[in-house]
């Protein structure tokens, strides 16, 4: 079974794969918050699962983000790294950043305002 | 005073009308526009804690939220749940760390949600509830 | 039972927060879509009729709404004004007679209030108050 | 003073007046409800009090109307018909439509998709 192109969409959340070289996209829309990070968890955990090691995570689609949704980023570096593997996180909205900065967690994230265009 | 009372069963989606609440009644205070956004990231986190507090230790309970206009607007979230020795801090451990360290999920939400609290949020505190019971987070904005 | 409580000091800009929670729950009940905006109004207008009463006989506490999915979604907006004759009707009079009658604009809009929620809402009931105190609009859609 | 051109927005609610041959033509926007009726009535008996009499107030960008707002409505056409006047609602929505049909309200005001040309 492969995961890529397949797109998920619950009522608050569409989560999208496609590839870009060898890293593996994976597109959110909607909010993340403790309804919906349960599903985001569950979604990257399946492509963690399925070998996935050079991971990116497109936000500019996410209208809210808690700490849950940061939590659950934090998870799935924690694992990637575990395996050496990165994560990158796909970046540009002004309040998204702000809770990076707010918890410090810009220093831990490779965060970019676009995908790298190098693979 | 004029006050506005939410309160909800613990489950996650009622966060999200929590955070509608907040908003719009920061938005009536008023509170300038540039700060709704923060009271609403604010409310949320505040509520997202409550709500798994009431998950873990199974407390049923409906999770308060009390959003009051005066001098400041004031936001206090109450949960019902056993205070421990954790329970009542408002700072957070260094963000390098929680990388690093081999705590559980649950854990590392719960303190990203105090950093992030703490960086929202200047007039912040958590304390224990009425008669002993439960914790409150309070933030206060000038108005 | 998911139960969603809203109380705010009886103010006319609360009214719109109120609207925005009964819609936001009914939502995620699910009710389904094309039933939102009839919720939205039916809320809203049970909250007005509550705010009004405590205005008239000068009651300054929160009212109340209370949203339950069971098996039906149920919105209840209780008042803690004095109960009159008047108080517990579902039904209004006829909108020809509103335009010819010299009743003030108050009564006026108490009528089209009740005509418009007995027309959105097929299960209405006007209660009186818990301990015989105030009123409460019970409204029921199925899920 | 005259009122027309005058342009009124509170933060719910936009008011403004314009004239099309004989008739007045009020243009409301936002949410009419209990919270914001009182600034609309004050606004429609300040025109009456100007000696306005043939009315039209055009509701097609009002997002939301409550018992409140049809209180109003009612009390300016009654006031309109005590010195001979007539009032005009201008409505194509189907949301407002709607209320005006459940109060049984379709069969007391003039109701109109849109302005009549003739003036
Ligand atoms: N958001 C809320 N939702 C439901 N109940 C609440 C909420 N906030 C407070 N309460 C409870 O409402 C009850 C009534 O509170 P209040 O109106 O202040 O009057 P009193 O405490 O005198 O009964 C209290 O028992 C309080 O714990
Ligand atoms: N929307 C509301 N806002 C504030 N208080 C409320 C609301 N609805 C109910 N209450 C009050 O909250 C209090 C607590 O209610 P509840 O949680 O059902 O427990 P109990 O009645 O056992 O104290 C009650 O006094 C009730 O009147």
């Amino acid at each position: 079974m492969t995961t890529y192109g397949r797109v998920v969409a619950a009522m608050d959340l569409i989560l999208s794969t496609a590839t870009a070289g060898e890293l593996t996209v994976v597109s959110v829309t909607g909010e993340i918050d403790m309804y919906t990070a349960p599903q985001l968890r569950g979604y990257l955990t399946e492509l963690l699962a399925e070998g996935v090691t050079r991971l990116a995570i497109d936000v500019n689609g996410v209208d809210f983000c808690d700490s849950t949704g940061l939590g659950v980023f934090i998870g799935t570096l924690r694992r990637l790294r575990e395996v050496g593997g990165s994560l990158i996180i796909v970046c540009a909205r002004e309040q998204m950043l702000k809770i990076f900065q707010l918890t410090g967690l810009q220093k831990v994230f490779d965060i970019r305002p676009q995908l790298p265009t190098d693979g | 005073m004029p006050v506005v009372r939410f309160g909800f069963t613990p489950a996650p989606v009622h966060v999200r009308t929590a955070r509608l609440v907040a908003a719009s009644v920061a938005q009536r205070a008023p509170l300038p526009n540039e700060l709704l956004s923060e009271v609403r990231q604010a409310a949320g986190e505040a509520c997202s804690r409550a709500v798994a507090r009431h998950r873990r230790f199974g407390v049923r309970e409906l999770v308060r939220m009390e959003l009051t206009i005066g001098a400041s607007f004031v936001a206090e979230v109450a949960d019902f749940a056993p205070v421990t020795r954790n329970t009542l801090r408002t700072s957070a451990v260094e963000a390098e760390e929680l990388t690093g360290k081999t705590t559980d999920e649950d854990t590392l939400t719960e303190e990203v949600a105090l950093a992030l609290l703490g960086g929202l949020v200047t007039d912040l505190q958590v304390i224990e509830g009425r008669d002993g019971v439960g914790s409150v987070v309070r933030m206060a904005w000038p108005l």
